[in-house]
C-alpha cells in the first residue's frame, strides 16, 4: 500500500513535486498498484496526514521536500515499523530512507553549457525562495559558469523569501527581464512555478533559459537551452520497486551525477540547439566532476559560496 | 370645504416603525396657498407623516392625494414631481458640495453637469431675487450659518418646481431676527400660491403666521383648528393632553460668593477654529447665568471649554478653588470629581450612548466613582440600582434601568441624562440646550429641576437657543456673538426685542468675518 | 415571551444557525459541481472531527487557535477598530514565545519558562498591534490598512529572522532549533496518561484550557471592570467618551495592544505546544478565520468559542475528506471557510426580515 | 551616466507594467469607495479575473473572450459584494475578506476541475494573449539621442491594456467630477440621505459603482494573467489588491493622486527587482525581504504623516439604513 505526500506547494508545482507525481503515477500504469496521493495544508497536518498513512498500513510512505523533515521525524518515530521515504529532507532513523540530490553539480554542468552559449558575456540566475538549498543551486552554477569562462558575470536573484516565492511568475519575469535588461542572454531558473515567468520572458526576449527539477524543455521549444533535472521521480518509484522486492533499505542515498539523480535534459526539443562541441564539452566535464577531478563546493556545508 | 382647492388630502395614513406606531390612521387636509401647521409634542409622529408625505417612507396603509389627484410614492422622486418640497428636519445637505451643486442634485437635466450648474445659477437668482433668498453659490453649504442652509433647502424644493413646501422644525435653531425673516418669505412664497406645512412646538409661531393648525398626540391627530379661533393654551392642552403653566415663578436669587470666574478666555474648536475671545464672566452660587446667542456663536464651544472637553488657549478659570489655564488643563472627569456636573447640548452624540442600557447611559462620566467599584471589579448590582434611583427621582419613564437608552424618547433621554448630572449633588453646572426638541411637559419639569438647583445654591451656567427659556430662567444674562460677549444685562430688565438686538447687530459683524474667511 | 426577547433570539441564536446551514448548503453545490456526494462528504467530515479520539483532539487543537484570534478581533471590534491584523500579530507574537523557549536557561522549570513564554507572546503581540494602533489614534490612519500593511510586513520580518537569524546552519527549511522539553506546554494525551486514562495521541495541549481561561478574562474585562466599560463606551460614540472624560486615543492604543496580545497567544499553542519549535507560517489563516470567528460570536467570549468550534471542525474534517476522498482537494477547505465567512459575516442578515416578519411580527408587541 | 539613464528608463519601463493591474484596481475601488461601499475585496476580485481570462484565453484562443470572461466573473464577485453591503446591509470589510478567501479557493479547485491540475492554466501561446505592441515611428525617432530611447524603451512597446489603464485615469476623473453620475456618486458616498431625499436611489448608485469597479477588476485580473504573463498560477496577484487599497487611500480617493500612487508603488516594485542582490557601497547588500518589504513600510510611513489624515468619503463603509 503505497502512498506519497506532497509538500505544501501541492502536486502540480510543475517542479519537483510533479516530478515525484510522474515518478508516482508511472508506478502505477507499470505495476497496476495505486498509490494514495495526498496535500496537506500546513506543518500540523503534514505530521498528522504521515501519522494517519501508516497506522492504516500504508508504506512506504514518500514524503516530498525539505519541509517536511520533523513531521518525518515525528511519524517514523511515532510508527518505528513503517518505511518512510523522506526526499531532499533530512532525518536520522532507523526506519527511514533519505534521498538527497547533488544540485550544486547539475547546476555546474549547465552553469557550463550558460557560458558557452552566452554572448554578451553575461548570465542570470533566478532563485524561487531564498533558502541555502536554492543558493546550492546558484552556488553550483556559477562555479560551473567561471570553470567555463572566468571573465562571466552571473546575475543572480532571489524572487522572495515565502514560499509564495515559488508561485510568482510575475516577479519572476520583471526579475528575468531586468536580467536580460542588464545584459543577461542566459537564465537559469531555480524557482518552482516562478520559472514559468522566467522562461516565458525569455521566450518573449529571444534569450535562452535553463530550466530545473523536471525536463522542462518542452515548455518553450526553441529557447529552453536544456533543464538539470533532479530525478525525485525516479527516487519515489524506486523507494515502492525496492519495498515491493522486499530490497527496500533505510540507507541515506545521495544522488549526484554519478548516481544519475541529477543532470542535464537532452532531448528532442534542445537537440538542434546543442552543437556537438558543446555536448562533448558538457560530457567531459560530467566525467571530471563523477571522477573527482573537479570538486563542486556545497553551499549547505557552510552557507557560504567561494564565487 | 370645497374640494378644488385642496392641496393634500391624507385619509387613514398608518405607519409602523418596529414596534412603534408612529402614525395611527391619520387624516389631513390642507388648502391650497395657505399655511398649515402642524404642532405634536416629540415622536407624535409629525415627521414621519410629513416624510411619508414626501415619499421618503411608505406608509402601511391609507390614501394620500396631491391636488385632487391620487398619489402613492415609493420615492421623493413622484413627490417632487408631484410638486412637494420638503426641508427636513434635520438638512440633507451634502457638506462638500457647492450651494448650486446641492440644488441640482437630482435634476441635473443633461448627463453632464456644467450646463445644468449655469442653468441652475440663472434660475436660483431668479428666486432669489423674488423671495429675498440670497445666498453664495459657490462656496461649500458645510461653510454656511445654518440659517443660510436652511435657505438653501428651501431653495431645492423651489428649484425643482414646488408648490406644497413642507418645513419641519424649521426655527429651531433660529434667531428670532432670522426666523422673522423666514416668516416674511413664507407671505412672499404664500402670494405667490405656495402651500406652506409648517412643523413646529413654538405656539408663538403658529399663532402668528399660520392660517390653519393641527395637533398631533401619540401618532394620532387629534384636532385641526383655524388658527384665529385658537389660542396656545387650548393647543397646548391638546397637545399633551393637560394643562400647563408657561412661566414658572421663582423667588428672587440669593447669589452668593463667585464660585465660578472665566478671565479674557479664548477657545479654538475641534477643527482648531478660533470660536471665542475675550470672554470674561462670573458664576456666584444660588443663581443662574444664562448665555444666549444664535448657535454657533461660541457659546457651545465655551460650554466644552469649562466641562474641560476642549483646552484653553488663552485666559484663565478659577474653578471650585482649581484654576484652569492654557498650561494646567482638568479632563472632565477631574472637573466632575471637583464637583461640577455638565449636560451637553447635544444629548443624541454626547449625553448618552444609544445602544447602551439606561444603566449605562447613567454611568457615563462616573465610571471610576469609589462606590461602585471594588477593586478592578464594576459592581453592575449597584449601577443598577443607583440608576433605578435617579430614574425616579426624574421620573424618567418607563423606570427600567435595562432598557436600550435608544428606546426612551428623547424627552426622557434628557431627563435621564440631567438626573445623571443633578443626582450627585454637585457645586457648579454647566447646561446645555436642557430642554432642545423635548415636549412642553417635559420641558415644565427640567426647568422646575433647574430653579431647585439654583435654590440649593449651586452656580449654574445655562445656555439656549430659546430666548424665552434664557429669560425665564436666568438671574442674569450675558448675549455672545462671533465669539465676544455683546451684551450683559440683569434678567429684570431683559425682554426679547434689546437681547434680539445684542445678538443681531452682531450677525452682521459676523457677516463680516464671513466674508474676511473666503 | 415579549417582541424584544423575540428579537434577541432570532439575532443571537437563529440567524448565525440559518447562516452556517447556508454557508454548507452552498458549500454542497460546490461539491456537486465538482462531483462528489455531498452527503458521503458531510459525513466523513462530521466523522473526522468527532469520529475518534484523534479526530476530536485535533478539532479541539484548531479550536484552540480561532479562539484566540477571536477573541482579538472581538475586543478590538468592541473599541470600535477593526483589527484584520491578527496574522500579523500571532505570527510575531509567536517570535516573542519562541524567544523565550529558546534562550531562557532550559534548567529552569516549566512552571516559570512557560509562563514566561506566554507573556512574550501577550507582549510580540501586543507590540506589533501598537503601531498601528498609534497611527489611528494620533495620525488619524486607517486601522485596516496599516494592519494590513503590517500583516506583510510581520511575514517579511519572520522571514528574515528564520533565514538569517534563528536558523541553525545545516538545517534546510527556515525554522529554529527545538525548544527544550521544559518549555512544552503539555499534551493532554499525555496529561490522561499521567492519570493513567490512555487516550489517542494528537497535538491538543493544555492552551486550550489556556483558551478558554482567556475567554473568560475577556468576558469579565468588558462587562465587570470599568476599563472594559470605558472601551464600549469609546466603540459605540466616541464623543460620549470625550464627554465621560475618557481619552478615545489611549483607548484605541490600549485595546489594539489587548488584542494583539491574544492573536500573539496563537503561538504557545503551534509553536509551545505542538510544533516546540518557530517556523515559517504556523500562523496561517487563522488571522482571518478569526474574523469570521468573531462575527458569528456575535463579538461574545462564548458565542466565539462556539464560532471557533465550528472553524475546528471545518479544519479537522476537511483534512480527513481530502484523506479519505482522493477527488476532494484540500483548498475545498479554504472554500468553505470563505463560503462561512460569506454568508455569516457580510450575508449575515440575509433572513432576517422573513424570519422576523414570521417569528416577531410587529402585532406580537401589541 | 548615458548607461545610467538607460537604467532609469528601463525601472521607469518596468514600473509602467507593473502599476498598470494596481491601477485598474484602484480605480475600482474608487468608485467603489466613492459611493460608500469599501471593498477590500479587490484582491479576490483580481485573483479570480486572472484566473478566468486565463482559462477562456486557452479555451477560447483569444485573449478578448479572455478578457471579456475575466470582466464577467470579477462583475459576479462585485455584486455579491453588493448584495452583502447594499442590500444586506451587511459588515462591508468582511464580506471583502469572504470574497478574497472565496477566490483563492475557487481557482484551486476549478484549476484541478477543469485543467486536471492544482493552481495552473495552460501556457498561452503566441497571440493567444495580448502582446506587446510597437507604436509607428520607433525607427524614425529612434535616431534622436535621449528622446529615441525614451520612446522606443518608455513609451512605446507595452501591450494594449497597459495604455488603456493610463487612459481609464483621465477618464474616470472626467465621469467622477464632469458628469451627473459622477455628481450622485459623490453625494451618496457623502451623504446618502440626501440623494435618497432627492428622489435618487441610494442603493442603485452604489450597485452602478460597484459594477464599474467589476469591470476594471475584470480587465486587471486579465491583465496579469493574459498580458504580463501568459497563464494562470496560484496567488499569482500576490498582495496587488491591497497595495491598490493602499494607493487609493495614499491618493486621497483622487483618480489623479491615486495614479501617482500607483506608479510610485510600482516604480518601487521595479526598483526593488533591480537592487536585488547589488551590493550598494556603504550598506552593502540589502536583504530581499526588507526590499520586499520596502512599499508597505512606505505606505505606512506616509499614511503615518507625509499625507496628513486620509478623510474617507464620510460615509464609506456605513450600510444606507433608513427604517429599523
Ligand atoms: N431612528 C429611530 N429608530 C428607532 N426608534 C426610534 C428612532 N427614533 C426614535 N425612536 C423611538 O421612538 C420613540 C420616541 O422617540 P422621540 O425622540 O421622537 O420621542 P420624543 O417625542 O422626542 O420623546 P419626548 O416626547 O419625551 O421628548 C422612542 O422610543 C425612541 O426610542
Ligand atoms: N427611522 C425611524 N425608525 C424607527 N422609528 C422611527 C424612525 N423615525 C421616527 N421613528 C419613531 O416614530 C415616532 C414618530 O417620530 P417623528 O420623528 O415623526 O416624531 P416627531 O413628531 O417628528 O417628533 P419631533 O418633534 O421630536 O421631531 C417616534 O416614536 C420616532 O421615534
Ligand atoms: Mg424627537
Ligand atoms: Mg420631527
Amino acid at each position: 500500500k503505497p502512498a506519497v505526500v506532497y509538500d505544501i506547494a501541492g502536486k502540480n508545482d510543475k517542479s519537483f513535486n510533479e516530478s515525484v507525481f510522474n515518478g508516482a503515477t508511472r508506478f502505477m500504469n507499470d505495476t497496476g498498484i495505486a498509490v494514495t496521493e495526498l496535500e496537506p495544508t500546513n506543518a500540523a497536518q503534514v505530521e498528522q496526514t504521515l501519522k494517519k498513512l501508516a497506522q492504516r498500513g500504508y508504506e512506504p510512505i514518500v514524503a516530498v521536500g525539505f519541509g517536511m523533515s520533523n513531521a518525518v521525524a515525528a511519524a517514523s518515530e511515532a510508527y518505528p515499523d513503517t518505511k518512510f521515504t523522506l526526499i531532499d529532507g533530512w532525518v536520522m532513523a532507523p526506519n527511514v530512507q533519505v534521498v538527497l540530490y547533488k544540485e550544486h553539480e547539475g547546476s555546474f554542468l549547465v552553469g557550463v553549457l550558460a557560458a558557452m552559449n552566452s554572448k554578451t558575456g553575461t548570465v542570470g540566475f533566478v532563485g524561487g525562495m531564498d533558502i541555502p538549498l536554492i543558493s546550492r543551486f546558484e552556488c553550483g552554477y556559477k562555479q560551473g559558469v567561471a570553470y567555463q569562462d572566468s571573465s562571466m558575470k552571473v546575475l543572480a536573484n532571489m524572487t522572495g523569501s515565502t514560499p509564495a516565492a515559488f508561485g510568482n511568475p510575475s516577479k519572476g519575469g520583471e526579475l528575468t527581464r531586468s536580467q536580460i535588461e542588464a545584459g543577461a542572454d542566459v537564465v537559469y531558473a531555480a524557482a518552482g512555478g516562478t520559472g514559468i515567468g522566467v522562461y516565458q520572458t525569455a521566450a518573449d526576449m529571444g534569450v535562452l533559459a535553463i530550466g530545473v527539477d523536471d525536463n522542462q524543455n518542452y515548455m518553450q521549444p526553441g529557447t529552453m537551452l536544456t533543464s538539470m533535472f533532479k530525478l525525485v521521480g525516479d527516487a519515489a518509484y524506486d523507494s515502492y520497486e525496492a519495498a515491493m522486492n522486499g530490497t527496500w533499505d533505510p540507507a541515506m542515498r545521495v544522488l549526484g551525477l554519478a548516481e544519475n539523480g541529477v543532470g542535464w535534459a537532452l532531448d528532442e526539443y534542445n537537440r538542434d540547439m546543442i552543437s556537438a562541441e558543446m555536448e562533448a564539452r558538457v560530457n567531459e566535464v560530467r566525467a571530471s566532476i563523477i571522477s573527482g577531478d573537479i570538486v563542486v563546493h556545497d553551499y549547505t556545508t557552510d552557507n557560504s559560496c567561494p564565487i | 370645504m370645497d374640494q378644488s382647492n385642496i392641496a393634500i388630502e391624507l385619509t387613514d395614513v398608518d405607519k409602523h416603525f418596529g414596534a412603534v406606531h408612529a402614525n395611527d390612521k391619520v387624516n389631513l387636509s390642507v388648502k391650497t396657498g395657505t399655511i398649515h401647521g402642524i404642532v405634536g409634542e416629540n415622536g407624535a409622529g409629525k415627521s414621519t407623516l410629513m416624510s411619508i408625505l414626501y415619499g421618503f417612507y411608505q406608509s402601511d396603509s391609507g390614501q394620500i392625494k396631491v391636488f385632487n389627484k391620487k398619489f402613492r410614492a415609493t420615492s421623493s422622486r413622484q413627490s417632487i414631481e408631484a410638486g412637494i418640497g420638503m426641508v427636513h428636519q434635520h438638512f440633507m445637505l451634502v457638506d462638500n458640495f457647492t450651494v448650486l451643486e446641492n440644488v441640482i442634485l437630482g435634476s441635473e437635466g443633461g448627463a453632464l453637469i456644467s450646463e445644468s450648474l449655469d442653468k441652475a445659477r440663472i434660475e436660483l437668482t431668479r428666486l432669489a431675487k423674488e423671495y429675498g433668498l440670497e445666498v453664495e453659490l459657490d462656496v461649500p453649504v458645510e461653510s454656511l450659518s445654518v440659517g443660510m442652509q436652511q435657505r438653501v433647502e428651501i431653495l431645492k424644493g423651489l428649484y425643482k418646481g414646488a408648490k406644497i413646501l413642507i418645513l419641519d422644525e424649521p426655527t429651531g435653531v433660529l434667531t428670532p431676527q432670522e426666523s422673522d425673516e423666514l416668516f416674511r418669505i413664507f407671505e412672499a412664497l404664500k402670494k405667490q400660491g405656495v402651500t406652506i406645512i409648517l412643523i413646529t412646538h413654538k405656539l408663538r409661531e403658529i399663532m402668528n403666521i399660520t392660517d390653519y393648525v393641527s395637533v398631533m398626540r401619540a401618532g394620532k391627530m387629534v384636532a385641526h383648528r383655524q388658527t384665529s379661533e385658537t389660542n396656545p393654551e387650548e393647543l397646548a392642552e391638546l397637545m399633551i393632553g393637560r394643562k400647563v403653566l408657561f412661566n414658572i415663578k421663582k423667588s428672587k436669587a440669593k447669589s452668593g460668593k463667585p464660585l465660578l470666574i472665566a478671565k479674557n478666555l479664548e477657545i479654538h474648536n475641534e477643527q482648531g477654529m478660533k470660536r471665542v475671545s475675550e470672554v470674561s464672566f462670573e458664576a456666584r452660587s444660588g443663581e443662574i447665568l444664562g448665555i444666549a446667542g444664535v448657535t454657533g456663536n461660541g457659546q457651545g464651544t465655551l460650554l466644552k471649554a469649562l466641562a474641560g472637553i476642549l483646552p484653553l488657549s488663552k485666559g484663565s478659570i478659577k474653578i471650585l478653588g482649581e484654576t484652569i489655564s492654557p498650561e494646567i488643563t482638568l479632563n472632565p472627569a477631574q472637573l466632575r470629581n471637583l464637583g461640577v456636573a455638565h449636560v451637553p447640548e447635544d444629548r443624541q452624540k454626547m449625553g448618552m450612548i444609544a445602544d447602551f442600557s439606561a444603566s449605562e447611559t447613567a454611568l457615563l462620566g462616573y465610571h471610576n466613582d469609589k462606590e461602585i467599584n471594588q477593586g478592578i471589579w464594576l459592581k453592575r448590582s449597584s449601577v443598577k440600582a443607583n440608576c433605578q434611583s435617579i430614574m425616579e427621582a426624574f421620573d424618567v419613564r418607563p423606570t427600567n434601568p435595562d432598557l436600550k437608552s435608544s428606546s426612551f424618547s428623547g424627552g426622557n433621554q434628557q431627563k435621564l441624562i440631567l438626573a445623571r448630572e443633578f443626582e450627585r449633588d454637585p457645586e457648579v453646572l454647566i447646561i446645555g440646550q436642557p430642554t432642545r426638541g423635548v415636549d412642553i411637559g417635559a420641558i415644565e419639569f427640567i426647568r422646575k429641576r433647574i430653579i431647585e438647583m439654583r435654590d440649593a445654591g449651586k452656580a449654574i451656567i445655562l445656555i439656549s437657543v430659546e430666548l424665552e427659556e434664557i429669560m425665564s430662567l436666568s438671574d442674569r444674562i450675558i448675549v455672545m456673538c462671533d465669539g465676544e460677549i455683546t451684551g450683559t444685562v440683569d434678567a429684570s430688565d431683559a425682554d426679547e426685542a434689546t437681547l434680539g438686538m445684542m445678538m443681531a447687530n452682531a450677525l452682521i459683524s459676523q457677516e463680516k468675518s464671513n466674508e474676511a474667511q473666503l | 415571551m415579549t417582541r424584544d426577547r423575540r428579537l434577541s433570539w432570532i439575532n443571537g441564536l437563529l440567524l448565525p444557525l440559518f447562516n452556517v446551514l447556508t454557508a454548507f448548503l452552498a458549500t454542497a453545490v460546490v461539491f456537486i459541481l465538482i462531483d462528489v456526494n455531498p452527503i458521503e462528504a458531510t459525513k466523513i467530515l462530521i466523522y473526522g472531527a468527532f469520529g475518534y479520539e484523534e479526530g476530536i483532539g485535533y478539532t479541539l487543537y484548531y479550536t484552540t487557535n480561532f479562539i484566540f484570534t477571536g477573541l482579538a478581533v472581538a475586543v478590538a471590534f468592541h473599541a470600535g477598530l477593526f483589527n484584520i491584523g491578527g496574522e500579523g500579530q500571532a505570527y510575531v507574537g509567536g517570535l516573542g514565545t519562541a524567544l523565550v523557549a529558546l534562550y531562557i536557561d532550559p534548567t529552569l522549570s516549566a512552571w516559570l519558562i512557560i509562563p514566561l513564554g506566554i507573556s512574550g507572546g501577550l507582549l510580540f503581540g501586543a507590540m506589533w498591534a501598537i503601531i498601528p494602533a498609534y497611527l489611528q489614534a494620533y495620525r488619524g490612519s486607517h486601522i485596516v490598512i496599516t494592519t494590513i500593511m503590517f500583516n506583510f510586513l510581520a511575514s517579511a520580518l519572520m522571514v528574515y529572522l528564520l533565514v538569517h537569524v534563528l536558523r541553525e546552519v545545516g538545517q534546510m527549511s527556515p525554522q529554529s532549533k527545538d525548544f527544550p522539553d521544559s518549555a512544552w506546554i503539555p499534551f493532554v494525551h499525555d496529561v490522561f496518561a499521567g492519570m493513567g486514562y490512555k487516550i489517542a495521541e494528537s497535538p491538543l495541549n493544555l492552551s486550550f484550557i489556556i483558551a478558554l481561561l482567556f475567554s473568560a478574562l475577556v468576558w469579565f474585562f468588558l462587562w465587570h471592570t470599568r476599563w472594559g466599560f470605558a472601551i464600549r463606551a469609546t466603540g459605540k460614540s466616541n464623543d460620549a467618551a470625550v464627554y465621560s472624560g475618557i481619552n478615545p486615543k489611549k483607548i484605541i492604543v490600549v485595546t489594539m495592544c489587548i488584542s494583539g496580545a491574544l492573536a500573539g497567544l496563537v503561538g504557545i499553542n503551534e509553536l509551545m505546544g505542538v510544533q516546540h519549535r518557530l517556523l515559517l507560517d504556523f500562523n496561517y489563516g487563522y488571522g482571518f478565520g478569526g474574523i469570521a470567528v468573531a462575527l458569528m460570536g456575535r463579538n461574545h467570549p462564548i458565542g466565539i468559542i462556539i464560532a471557533a468550534l465550528l472553524f475546528g471542525i471545518l479544519y479537522q474534517g476537511g483534512m480527513d475528506l481530502a484523506f479519505e476522498m482522493q477527488s476532494v482537494s484540500r483548498h475545498i477547505i479554504v472554500v468553505m471557510q470563505g463560503l462561512v465567512i460569506l454568508f455569516c459575516g457580510g450575508l449575515e442578515y440575509l433572513y432576517r426580515p422573513i424570519l422576523i416578519r414570521f417569528l416577531a411580527p410587529i402585532e406580537a408587541s401589541e | 551616466m548615458n548607461d545610467l539613464l538607460l537604467n532609469l528608463i528601463l525601472t521607469l519601463d518596468a514600473s509602467f507594467r507593473v502599476c498598470t493591474p494596481l491601477i485598474f484596481a484602484s480605480m475600482a475601488g474608487l468608485f467603489a469607495e466613492r459611493s460608500g461601499v469599501v471593498d477590500i475585496g479587490l484582491e479576490g476580485k483580481l485573483l479570480m479575473s486572472a484566473f478566468i481570462a486565463a482559462s477562456a484565453a486557452s479555451v477560447f484562443g483569444s485573449p478578448w473572450i479572455g478578457l471579456l470572461f475575466a470582466i464577467f466573473a470579477s462583475c459576479i464577485f462585485a455584486m455579491i459584494h453588493g448584495l452583502a453591503s447594499i442590500t444586506f446591509k451587511g459588515n462591508q470589510i468582511v464580506s471583502g475578506v469572504a470574497i478574497n478567501i472565496l477566490a483563492s479557493g475557487l481557482t484551486m479547485i476549478l484549476t484541478l476541475a477543469w485543467f486536471k491540475s492544482g493552481g495552473i492554466t495552460p501556457t498561452l501561446q503566441g497571440d493567444e494573449r495580448f502582446l506587446s505592441i510597437t507604436l509607428p515611428g520607433v525607427d524614425i525617432i529612434d535616431h534622436i539621442p535621449i528622446l529615441g530611447v525614451i520612446y522606443r524603451e518608455l513609451i512605446s512597446g507595452h501591450n494594449i491594456l497597459v495604455y488603456l489603464a493610463f487612459a481609464t485615469v483621465p477618464l474616470v476623473w472626467w465621469v467622477v467630477y464632469r458628469t451627473r453620475f459622477g455628481l450622485r456618486l459623490r453625494a451618496v458616498g457623502e451623504n446618502p440621505k440626501a440623494v435618497d431625499t432627492a428622489g435618487l436611489s441610494v442603493e442603485g448608485l452604489r450597485y452602478k459603482a460597484l459594477l464599474i469597479g467589476g469591470i476594471l477588476c475584470g480587465i486587471g485580473g486579465a491583465y496579469i494573467a493574459i498580458a504580463h504573463n501568459a497563464q494562470f498560477t496560484k496567488e499569482m496577484t500576490a498582495g496587488q489588491g491591497f497595495i491598490a487599497l493602499a494607493a487609493l487611500i495614499f491618493g486621497k480617493w483622487h483618480p489623479y493622486k491615486v495614479l501617482a500612487a500607483c506608479f510610485l508603488f510600482g516604480f518601487l516594485d521595479a526598483l526593488a527587482v533591480r537592487l536585488q542582490g547589488v551590493v550598494l557601497p556603504v550598506i552593502g547588500e540589502i536583504p530581499v525581504q526588507l526590499i520586499e518589504a520596502t512599499p508597505y513600510i512606505l505606505t505606512v510611513i506616509l499614511l503615518a504623516g507625509f499625507i496628513g489624515k486620509a478623510i474617507p468619503p464620510k460615509a464609506s463603509a456605513q450600510p444606507y439604513i433608513k427604517e429599523l
